[in-house]
């Protein structure tokens, strides 16, 4: 499975880029987590602290345990802070 | 119900004034307009919003149709800005139409709770003091509760 | 705090940009624009709001004074008309802008309450079924024990 | 004494004037009522039912048995319905 990945706010800076294709067979978004963090340091640095981490699949906010079947977007950033 | 995310600046009283014009069933009309504030102790240099376009108008118009299923309106409006601004900018604004206040009341309430812990923005301070990523709160959090 | 009582007409759009303008402590203004609302069942020709000149001004500003001891509020305006109004003209506005959006939404909530209720104005709506006083709601009474 | 007495609203209207002079004794609000109560019809229908009329003596808020000693103006009206 082909997933875009994005990255927002101090997730973006810490991982350096805003947005990339990702290949894999992760079933949820926890799955998913796991993977990157394995790569590089940054990306461990970036999901040290899960609960400072929101996620949204298809633009749409989830957890850690949403299945990623079908899903083409995921993105990762901190808590929200609009208005 | 009128959304829009917009870099450009909006003008408040205009949008006030275009909101509660030419009505007769509406009896009350509320808006909320948020500013930029410097933090307290440093210079703020600027401000940068950044959203998650896509996610940010649908994030929004979420917001918006749970506030006309809650309460009795009229109509409803929300602007938000991304992009630099500076101390004193106007950053949002909200507004709400009904038959009664205490619909008007509640549902911007409501829409600001939501927008400032639901909606995919995230702002960054760039101050005298240094840079930092403004953190969510617990009381913005502790806040939906209350609906 | 700024209190006006008056005939004529005000313009909501350019009170609420020129309260929110030149600020940089404040991060939240709140207004709140009521609006003339025909009864239902009934075509309404006018309404006519009697006040009680001296006894108006004293008791806004006390309603205001209240507000700014009870929340960290910037500033705040009441604006009142009295006289003849038609269907869909903007009766009165208050507006409040403090440090953070509870104490700016609490504030105009309050105002609100207590001008319903505590104000002397009086309303007489001339319809095409009659003319009446409208009534005092028990519902506006019992919201004055929420503060 | 004597007390500059104002009306608004239907108490205005079932007076049939707006404002009037009154030489009177009374030492409450209440008493001041009574007084006007026994003048004529129209005061006796206005003010039939207490619980529908308010006070202000010398511009505040204040119920029947406010002592009027000292005091200027005494107005009566229906609730009021501001905003």
């Amino acid at each position: 499975m082909n997933l875009e990945i994005l990255y927002f706010a101090w997730l973006r800076e810490r991982i350096g880029h805003p947005k990339e294709s990702v290949e894999t067979d992760a079933e949820t978004v926890g799955a998913l987590i796991r993977e990157l963090r394995a790569r590089e340091d940054r990306y461990a640095l970036a999901f040290s602290d899960l609960d400072a981490v929101r996620v949204a699949v298809d633009q749409e906010l989830c957890d850690l345990d949403t299945p990623l079947e079908g899903a083409r977007e995921v993105a990762f950033f901190p808590p929200m802070t609009g208005g | 119900m009128h959304i829009r995310v917009q870099q450009n600046a909006f003008d408040y009283g205009e949008e006030c004034a275009r909101f509660a014009a030419g009505r007769t069933d509406t009896g009350a009309v509320v808006t909320f307009c948020g500013i930029v504030r410097a933090p307290e102790n440093a210079v703020l240099y600027r401000m940068e919003i950044e959203h998650y376009p896509g996610m940010t108008e649908r994030a929004l118009a979420q917001i918006a149709q749970s506030a006309i299923q809650r309460w009795d309106l009229h109509d409803c409006l929300i602007i938000h800005r991304y992009g630099p601004l500076t101390a004193g900018a106007q950053i949002m604004m909200v507004a709400t139409a009904s038959r009664h206040r205490a619909d008007a009341f509640a549902a911007a309430d409501f829409l600001m709770d939501y927008l400032k812990s639901r909606a995919p923005f995230w702002k960054k301070e760039i101050t005298d003091q240094g840079t930092n990523w403004v953190a969510a709160k617990d009381t913005d959090e502790a806040a939906l509760k209350r609906w």
